[in-house]
């Protein structure tokens, strides 16, 4: 007897990622802060893309890094990239015109929620929380943005989350650990005190692990969900290779934002230790 | 479905179905093979371990081709040392957990294979067949499989498979040396060696260059690698090579798979292909009459 | 495109462009290659042609895979005496015609090849490589490629092509063998043993059971292959495999191949692709600021 | 310079043909003559056939060769299949409930037109000529469908067309070899008397290639145009291996149904000679 399933041949097409690397060409580098650039492209299949999602950014003949991707005006596309090492330094002394080879968008991005709203960035985890600013900057969401940085001058997109915040009343908080601007010190300095006040529908945050870790235990503390953007050492970034694991989830594909529960099952990992490229584990 | 059984037996591991995790994908860490396990593997096949940690190469370690994937990760692994407690880990998964290994000598292999016997692993298989490292090219020459195989054999009691590369001019010479020296399985095929260069800047993509092929696009190469050699030797062969569909699956058990794993249909399809291609075969048992996975194993053979 | 220079020199023979038509596609009757040289191509390449007439494998012959096709034809062709008139129709194209002939000694392969010679091709494309039939394996050996190419080259003064099979453990080692024994140009890659079966009978899809594997999922072996020959041999290397559209094409160029051939891609694509291919590696030299053909081929080789 | 074409990612998707073997079942087999068995199944694929128009037909484990499509209702698709060999000898073979492979459809069907019409079937060519004709047979199109067999019981789907007729004002002639049926003689022979007679606006016809041959000659003389079906070995029939060739068209995919101009253009072959299967040229 023939076995037919119903959608036999549609069942059967060869299934495609169509998810080839492309070429866009560097349309503008601007400064940002001492240490971060942002390069704007266009590439038609991230016009879509939703906040905390990234790219694959092949600096060609380098290396291939993640990014964030921030959605600017006329279809452009933006990353800010910090110059740590080699990459990201390579990057940095790209000219506009340039080429940069893209695939993705990738992975799961925030989940917008609206309410009483808080976002907590620290460094250069502030770029994809712009564009969820952008997405969230409607009444009647209210914002409370912390912001922190190491100095002044390496505050990244003050200016435009001011810019989205003043769509509603939106509040900036900001902490610099040299106290050149704001409040002196770490940005979840002020976080308890505003915890302990409002009850927050939703917290979102980007930044290095121990302040994301914290920001976690508070949240818990004050029964208030969390979602928080992780990182972790990417390479396929489409859920196969296996590097970019936290317990048993695939940062690149399950993340890089995660929630609550799923932050509550690898609690353990989380702040604690990642891996580095052999997979070895590495005290955060 | 009653009364089919999609169980099976391969060198005396049981399986509860036949769809097993292929090496190097989702393997290096215990929580991910433990996932891989509870997603509805048959068996999981741990990431190619050696003896010392290697960083593997740097991005892109990964392009996509028409239907397919190239890689060059080269190796990553945190050594067989550090590997041992991942192990312990995926070990509870609840299923067979298969400790892929490599080594630049037969020596090493052997050391490695031992370890990860006593970490408790289920069954080795050797990778000699990776087609973009200068460590494992040994699978491409039938003595030197044989050689590894036997001295393998000799330092531990659990099952060894070897795993095949397709980059050799006569594949069922090298899978015939490897029983010979006493395999217990043949795992076939690693990637095809292939590469890809950027139009746009003259670049080759892998940061190596040089990578492996995998998914649908390797399927046909892979289904006649299972069909030559399945016909040629008595040890079970387990199929590897785009499968991503149940009827792909079942094309490689016609063709005399005993077993089948499953790499980059994960990326295409999702960890949920572990349950539905398991589920397809046991609908296509169940509807073609058949009431044991054996029953079909290497049936094309008699046409 | 002012001043852009797509012409192309290989072993002599001036090509208006570097777009041929492959081995066995649409090459069995003179009007049929006229009518390729019509439709764009640079080069037209005949079917293999042996020394007796060959009816091939009964039919499926072929069969479409992921982003391929499974082809096992079985060498059918009229045999030399009765190809002569063909030729001589196939060269009313006005481009070099290049006849791939097949032998199962290299007695045959001389004598096909000079009476190719008289009937008035331009050079001879040696098919060592078919992978599913008996006659033509002699291209996985080095020794036995570079004895048919030594002996043919004695019984003609036109140039001589060697068609590789990617078939092997090491590729470069038959491309330098070629090359040693006097071969003009190396044209990468024949088609990949594989196969197919039928989920629904459990029968081998093809009536010879294995095929050869060929279009898009084969591009990224073959590029691999002209790489890594182009790097070791001083001769043109033409490259083939899974070219579909321009980018195809430049990115073997890239590699290092100096022309490149068309199969599969008619079938997906129609006899215009000659001239949408031609005219889109113009257009991307004449984008890029390239003057020349030449300034491409193997660029990718300085990375 | 980057080089971008504006429909660069699409361009490059991979080709494919989507046109991969199919397996479907035989839903009922049918004896329409002696020699002739009707096979009906049904194929998602197929079902939107033009007249013309055929299928590769495997039987597993045997052969694959080309066969038309004829659709019938709910459907449901139909070859009829003469007898003459190895394939179509074990195609005859097979029970209801038996599986066909598939692939296709494939080739350059008829083109309709409306007017006056001829068309001349003879013995196993009419299959195709069967749906052209429901195709056509709507008012003002007047159509004369003459049918060529051996012997009365060879006469395929005279019901058929019977049926498609009855809905205007076509007219049947039938031609038998031996009389048994209609005129004695051969489908061609009524034919110059009514082109002398009237202004045909075209003329479609699939049978014996001679009797093809013929009424392309006619056509020539009385200046009316002329669809003609042909065969050649086919292979692959996707207009990739060449086994098919008539001068320089490639009847899987060129035809197999060829115009007047097409015909004029292959005068030498068409009727003279075809290809056996090593490509070694026999007579007609
Ligand atoms: C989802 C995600 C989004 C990111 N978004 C941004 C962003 O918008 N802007 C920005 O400046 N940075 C971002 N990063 C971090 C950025 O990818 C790393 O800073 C960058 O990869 C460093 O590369 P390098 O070669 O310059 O550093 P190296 O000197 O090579 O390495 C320094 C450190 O960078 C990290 N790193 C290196 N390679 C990778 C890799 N392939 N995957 C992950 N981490 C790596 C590792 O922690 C490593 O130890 C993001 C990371 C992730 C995971
Ligand atoms: C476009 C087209 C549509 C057709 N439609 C019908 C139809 O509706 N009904 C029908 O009965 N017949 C049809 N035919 C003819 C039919 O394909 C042949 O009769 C059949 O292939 C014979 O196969 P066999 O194995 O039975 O014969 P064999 O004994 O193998 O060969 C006898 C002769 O059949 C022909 N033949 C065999 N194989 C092929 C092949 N692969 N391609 C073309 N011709 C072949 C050759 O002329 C050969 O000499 C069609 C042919 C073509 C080209
Ligand atoms: C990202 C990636 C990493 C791999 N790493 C290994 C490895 O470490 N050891 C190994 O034997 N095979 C490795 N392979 C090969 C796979 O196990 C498998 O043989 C191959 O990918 C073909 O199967 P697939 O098409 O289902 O992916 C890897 C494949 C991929 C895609
Ligand atoms: C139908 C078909 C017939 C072929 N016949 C021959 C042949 O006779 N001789 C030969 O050298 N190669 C033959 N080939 C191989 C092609 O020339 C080419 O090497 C291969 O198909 C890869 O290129 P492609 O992907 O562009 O088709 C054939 C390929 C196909 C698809
Ligand atoms: S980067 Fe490969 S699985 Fe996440
Ligand atoms: S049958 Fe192959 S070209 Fe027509």
């Amino acid at each position: 007897m023939p076995f037919n399933r119903s959608n036999h041949s549609k069942f059967l097409n060869p299934p495609i990622l169509h998810d080839k690397l492309r070429i866009v060409k560097i349309k503008e580098i601007k400064s940002e802060t001492p240490t971060i650039k942002s390069f704007t492209f266009v590439d038609e299949k991230c016009t879509e893309t939703s906040p905390g999602q990234y790219v694959m950014v092949w600096i060609p003949g380098i290396d291939e890094i993640p990014m964030s991707l921030l959605r600017e005006l006329n279809k452009n596309l933006m990353i800010a990239v910090k110059s740590i090492g080699g990459a990201s330094a390579a990057l940095h002394e790209l000219k506009k015109g340039d080429v940069l080879g893209i695939r993705g968008p990738y992975g799961h991005g925030f989940t917008s929620i609206t309410g009483n709203i808080m976002i907590v960035g620290g460094g250069i985890g502030i770029a994809p929380l712009v564009p969820l600013t952008k997405n969230l900057a409607n009444p009647p969401t209210k914002i409370t943005f912390i912001l922190g940085a190491t100095t002044h001058e390496e505050l990244l997109f003050l200016d435009k989350i001011r810019m989205e915040l003043s769509k509603n009343d939106g509040r900036i908080i900001v902490a610099t650990e040299d106290g050149s601007f704001g409040f002196k010190g770490l940005a979840t300095d002020p976080i308890e005190q505003l915890l302990k006040k409002q009850k927050f529908d939703m917290i979102f945050t980007c930044g290095p692990e121990k302040m994301m870790k914290k920001m976690f235990q508070l949240a818990e503390q004050y029964k208030t969900p969390i979602q928080a953007s992780l990182e972790r050492i990417m390479r396929c970034s489409i859920g196969l290779c296996g590097s970019c694991m936290i317990g048993k989830f695939r940062v690149c594909k399950d993340g890089p934002v995660f929630s609550s529960e799923q932050l509550r099952e690898v609690k353990n990992e989380f702040g604690t230790f990642k891996r580095d490229f052999s997979g070895i584990k590495v005290k955060i | 479905m009653v009364g089919v059984n999609s169980t099976i037996e391969i060198a005396g591991l049981k399986l509860r179905n036949p769809v097993m995790l292929a090496a190097g994908v989702l393997g290096v860490t215990g929580f991910s093979l433990k996932r891989v396990a509870e997603a509805g593997a048959g068996a999981i096949v741990t990431k190619s371990i050696g003896i010392k940690p290697r960083d593997g190469y740097p991005n892109p370690t990964i392009t996509e081709t028409n239907c397919g994937l190239l890689n060059a990760m080269g190796l990553p692994n945190p050594g067989v040392e550090d590997f041992e407690c991942e192990l312990k880990i995926a070990k509870e998964g609840g299923v067979s957990v298969i400790a892929s290994i490599f080594g630049a000598s037969k020596e090493e292999f052997a050391y490695v294979g031992s370890v990860m016997e006593e970490a408790g692993a289920d069954a080795i298989e050797l990778n000699v067949s990776c087609p973009h490292t200068e460590v494992v090219a040994l699978g491409q020459s039938p003595d030197l499989t044989s050689d590894v195989v036997e001295t393998v054999k000799k330092g531990v009691d659990i099952p060894v498979f070897v795993k095949l590369t397709p980059n050799v001019t006569d594949i069922v010479l090298v899978a015939k040396s490897a029983e010979r020296a006493g395999a217990d399985a043949i795992t076939c095929i690693n990637t095809l060696r292939a590469m890809a260069v950027d139009v746009e800047t003259g670049k080759p993509i892998l940061a190596n260059k040089v990578g492996g092929l995998s998914g649908p696009a390797i399927k046909p190469v892979a289904v006649r690698c299972v069909f030559e050699i399945s016909k040629e030797v008595n040890i079970p062969v387990i199929g590897c090579g785009g499968i991503t569909y149940w009827q792909d699956a079942v094309e490689f058990l016609l063709a005399g798979a005993s077993a089948i794993q499953i790499g980059t249909a994960i990326a295409f399809r999702g960890l949920s292909v572990f349950k539905e291609i398991t589920d397809g075969i046991q609908e296509y048992l169940s509807k073609k009459g058949y009431r044991n996975l054996k029953e079909i194993v290497g049936l094309s053979h008699k046409f």
